[in-house]
């Protein structure tokens, strides 16, 4: 026998990527530019957005330990940033495709809290009738495609999407999201290269959250810089500080500009950190303490809180008084849930075929 | 009605020509679908027809293509998407259970995935263990999808363009071996129920049910089966899944014995299933223990005696009814 | 013999532990497995002890590594893979069905395929339609592959343990829900041979066949067929291929009744096979058409009411039970 | 409904590589090492392998029309450089999978002709028992993994003996050849990232005979230089002239010795052409004959011919006599495969299990 050498790097402390905190004097010109075309109303908006993606985890948290919500339960805490900022610079009418860890995705995309609430409590008036659950939150009215519990499943399921805007000659785009794990199978490859080939606007974003479940992406991907992929399909690659909403709204905002006028894909990867484990019954303890800690000192939210603060549009008792709002419409989403029925047992056999 | 003598592959064709016509959300995508006419030129003409725009062809990835439909039909289009081999859609698997078949009951019904799957399946001739799975079983398996085997070209234009109209994913498994078997097809529009098997010959003896290639093998053979004292009712259940027992049952209860022949594999088949609901239907009126006919239990060999000896030939079929008829 | 009482998820990890120690050619590989000791935690202490060559955590690329470990058992060494879920071998279907079957026979022989792929399969809890599939009876289909599946931490080991020492490629399906189940375990070397069926519980009234989670709920729920006036006698296949149909055909020549618990799709199900083998084998033996119990058509929901509608339950096979019996 | 426009580019006639043909005059300094590392008997030895494997094909096909033949077969013409190149760079327990383009990487392996006649006859002196065909060439005694139907499917099998390579410690590499077309499918990254990642020593070989069946290489993928792809694994990739005996023992030879030093994955592209269709029954219409002939025009065999004659290693009559030598072998293998019984029917039901 040879000896256990390490087949792929062992998992060390991993280098925490950098992430420039926000402050209006250190503005970079890109990020000067998002803030003067967002304007104060939008961007407050968008802010919410975050709060309100944050404060719903943190009461999915609560009802799984009640016992209200059940399976498996992936969060999106720590990537509000990335999903709000990217979706916001999509149209109603473009199309959205994404992994299990789909709360943020749907709330960003408008699906309102007491639709996703309720799917989580298993009900009819979920955002999939009750029958999807946690991973599958689907919305024909928001063009949201899933909610997908098979890594890398959605990719060709998001690329359908932009085919189809090709096939129709409109100007739709599809933002396909993954995690970094998803960049291992085979579907990445065969959707980027087909893609390219037909010169789809399909948006590939990589959420690189850093793990796959509790596998560091330096032990799953045999590249750090994910963007290097992107040649070798001989399209655009981009990388972006996925905790900071406004180059995530930058970057996609220009991305998806572009290809409204002549169709292609990008890659787009977004470096971004999950606070949370993997799913609920995942404790994380393959990251250290500090490694999270420097991340949430990075907290998407909180820099943008500071920001608007600074920027005087939305000062200490304002921002109090919005966590206050959000808060109540979780509540009121809770109890929406609560009071929606469960499907009726008929529906077992409905929606098997059209 | 007014009729052609056309081959299986015409019959396809004529199929999917009419229904792109009448509907331009309706593409085909596939590997050599378009320039090179189809590698078994079941789509010949339609890439000048219609278009590379409809007529896709694709690189080898089927997996993605397979889920690329998906998003399609998720958004609006009807796709057909072409396995150059049901074999190769192995590799597609996933996105055609886990997507194609399930979506629509994880939405909550907001999402109909009409599409259809279709290419050759089963054995075609010499082509060895990785070129020669039944796969039907295993489609049928998956609540969400529709699984169809026409064994005429008349079926196979009928059942093709309902398929294309139907707003579920519909596995459509066609047989290489069958492409150049002609027969009288109504011209123009005509549309066969999914879900109804037929009769193809009347008989008292034995009812003996066998779907695609086997179904045409055996009606090939009546003279042989006249020659050995057999007046067999052989039916097509044409669609797999949904399985039509009805009409099985109903002829079972006439002639008391029944007999299954796929060119599938034995376990967990096709026929396990037939023979599952023929003995729940007809307990009381079976005279004898159901025989199933189909291929030895291994991959299929290339040498020529092997591949012979591991696939259900008329001779099988006949032992088969002389046992259910107590006659061996 | 000297036992011990033990977890399934214990048992199986004694079980890779032993045969690794016995052989250094065993090694595991799987998305996992190694550092976070298992999804499931079946490989709890695995990389430790072993080392990351011989635990092997692997990249999201189910179809790749699953292909990696047929080269791998090609060139000698005897890999088990561990799916993370049995719903992820869909996107290896490919490799497994292709190459791990099929390799061995198209080589003429010369190349056999020691592989374990192993992990739970079935539904867990509200885990919803894309993570409960019930696959068994698409990998008993294929001849060249096993299939594997115990419902007790005994039989768990034994099989294991068996199944890394033979040469075929083996489908090894666990169960989520009992990997927290308790057993009287054989310490050390036991082994149990592949293909032997065990009766549960000896009865008179009528035959149920169970594998899996059925049979372990059938078997907890004794109380209550006795409370319905039925004597079961119980029978756990154990391995579904190659499946030991004497154990249970001799079991219905006594009871003359049979019902089939299975918490997979009915369509071509496991129990499709078994029950045409039981009409085969005792047809005149049979009282009554054997029933079925199985997962209903439709793809798991979420919701906790439709997701409890839609599998098997001990009143579902009570039901079935009287219904052989004539007494529903 | 949007204008019919092609997604991918379309067929035009294709820009033919350039493939400069060997003389002794023009040899590059990596070309005379060669020369002259492999001297007159090995390189002699290497033209008559070539020479074999075309007259084998070319037999094929005429006991294909005789009926002799039946199922799929695909011909090697135009590519026995790259099969004798670099298969003779490589070590007899080195592995080896490719394809079912297999007949030529067989015979290039040291599989006899009988063997390889015999099986494509169905009969039980076959490589593969008669069981396999065409298709599916195996060989436990020249570690040839055969012969795969599914496209794609043999890179894992190939990168299962690379890891078994390392697994055990030995210097021994994995070869796993391909075809342009097997690009496109999951299997080839998945399987380059687990190599790359793993630091395992197989040397991917794309085969890039410019067409996946009709399919022109630019019309299935969305990059031309295949190289490419390598930098998003990080590994070194290396193009080289498929027609060119000299040069594709030179990159295989360079590489397999660097790894077997330090192990780590490596994609190589060979540019080449396949001189008849895709299989027996394609009449290869999508090419246009002037097409076809520019690559005759380099023909690989021809070229070493007439460096081997300008070198004063093997004259004309010598040559001659050496195809007439590999012609009457070829007969012989014909004749045994002919007298080669079928399987015997019990071997119906024997290798189905071990
Ligand atoms: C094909 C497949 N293999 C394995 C799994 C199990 N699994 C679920 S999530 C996950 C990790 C995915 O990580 P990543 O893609 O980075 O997404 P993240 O969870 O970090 O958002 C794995 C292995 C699966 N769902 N599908
Ligand atoms: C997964 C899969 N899809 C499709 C096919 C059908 N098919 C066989 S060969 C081939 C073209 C492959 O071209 P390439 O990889 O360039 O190899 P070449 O034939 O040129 O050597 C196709 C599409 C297959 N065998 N497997
Ligand atoms: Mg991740
Ligand atoms: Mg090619």
């Amino acid at each position: 026998m040879a000896p256990a050498a390490a087949l792929a790097p062992k998992q060390k402390v991993r280098q925490v990527e950098v992430h420039p905190v926000l402050s209006r004097s250190t503005l970079t010109p890109r990020q000067k530019r998002v803030v003067d075309t967002l304007g104060q109303e939008k961007l407050v908006a968008m802010y919410r957005q975050m709060v309100l993606i944050r404060s719903f985890e943190q009461r999915c948290e609560q009802m799984y330990q009640q016992r209200k919500i059940a399976g498996f339960l992936h969060l999106y805490m720590g990537q509000e940033a990335l999903g709000v900022g990217f979706l916001n610079a999509a149209r109603p009418d473009d199309y959205v495709a994404t992994s299990y860890r789909d709360h943020g995705i749907a709330l960003a995309r408008g699906v309102t809290p007491e639709a996703c609430m309720a799917e989580l409590f298993g009900r009819v008036d979920g955002c999939s009738r009750g029958k999807g659950g946690s991973m599958h939150f689907f919305s024909r009215e928001k063009n949201l495609l899933g909610g997908h519990g098979i890594v890398g499943g959605q990719i060709p399921v998001g690329l359908g999407a932009a085919f189809r805007a090709r096939y129709l000659g409109t100007d739709q785009v599809s933002l396909v999201l993954m995690g970094d794990g998803a960049v291992a199978e085979g579907t990445f490859h065969e959707c980027l290269n087909i893609a390219a080939l037909w010169k789809l606007p399909a948006l590939f974003v990589i959420e690189n959250n850093q793990y796959g479940m509790g596998t560091a992406v330096s032990r799953a991907l045999s590249v750090r810089d994910l963007t290097l992929k992107a040649p070798g399909y001989g399209i655009e690659g981009v990388t972006v500080d996925g905790m900071n909403l406004l180059d995530c709204y930058a970057v996609m905002e220009d991305a998806i500009a572009r290809r409204r006028k002549s169709p292609s894909p990008i890659l787009i990867e977004a470096k971004t950190y999950r606070f949370r484990g993997h799913s609920i019954s995942d404790p994380g303890t393959y990251r250290r303490k500090d490694e999270v800690e420097q991340y949430q000192r990075v907290d998407p939210i909180s820099q943008i809180k500071n920001l608007l603060d600074q920027l005087g549009w939305l000062g200490e008792a304002d921002a109090k008084t919005l966590e206050k709002e959000v808060r109540q419409q979780i509540g009121k989403a809770a109890e929406f849930a609560d009071a929606s029925p469960e499907p009726d047992l008929s529906e077992v056999s409905q929606h098997v075929y059209a | 009605m007014d009729t052609q003598l056309i081959t299986m592959r015409e019959a396809l064709n004529q199929a999917m020509v009419e229904e792109m016509e009448r509907d331009s959300t309706v593409f085909l995508m596939g590997e050599e679908v378009g320039a090179y006419n189809g590698a078994y030129k079941v789509s010949q003409g339609m890439l000048e027809r219609f278009g590379p725009l409809r007529v896709v062809d694709t690189p080898i990835s089927e997996n993605g293509f397979a889920g690329l439909a998906v998003g399609a039909a998720m958004t609006g289009l009807r796709p057909i998407v072409e396995f150059m081999s049901f074999n190769f859609a192995l590799v597609a698997m996933d996105q055609i259970v886990s997507n194609a078949a399930k979506t629509l009951y994880m939405s909550g019904g907001q999402f109909p995935i009409p599409m259809v799957m279709r290419g050759p399946g089963g054995p075609a001739a010499r082509v060895s263990a990785q070129h020669s799975n039944s796969l039907e079983s295993l489609f049928a398996y998956f609540p969400g999808l529709m699984v169809v085997m026409p064994s005429t070209p008349a079926d196979a234009k009928g059942l093709l363009k309902t398929a294309i109209r139907n707003d579920n994913p519909i596995v459509f498994i066609e047989n290489e071996l069958l492409y150049g078997v002609a027969g009288d097809v109504p011209k123009g529009e005509f549309l066969l129920p999914i879900g109804s098997a037929e009769v193809k010959r009347e008989g008292r003896d034995v009812t003996v049910v066998a779907h695609s290639r086997m179904n045409h093998m055996l009606r090939s053979a009546e003279a042989e089966f006249l020659k050995a004292g057999i007046d067999l009712e052989l039916i097509d259940p044409r669609t797999i899944k949904p399985l039509y027992i009805e009409t099985i049952a109903r002829s079972v209860r006439k002639t008391h014995r029944a007999v299954i022949v796929e060119e599938g594999h034995r376990f967990a088949g096709v026929g396990a299933e037939i023979a599952d609901r023929v003995y729940t239907a007809c307990f009381d009126d079976l005279d004898a223990p159901v025989v199933r006919v189909t291929a030895t239990e291994n991959p299929l060999p290339y040498a020529k005696n092997l591949e012979a000896a591991s696939l259900p030939d008329v001779a099988q079929a006949i032992q088969a009814c002389k046992a259910v008829l107590y006659r061996a």
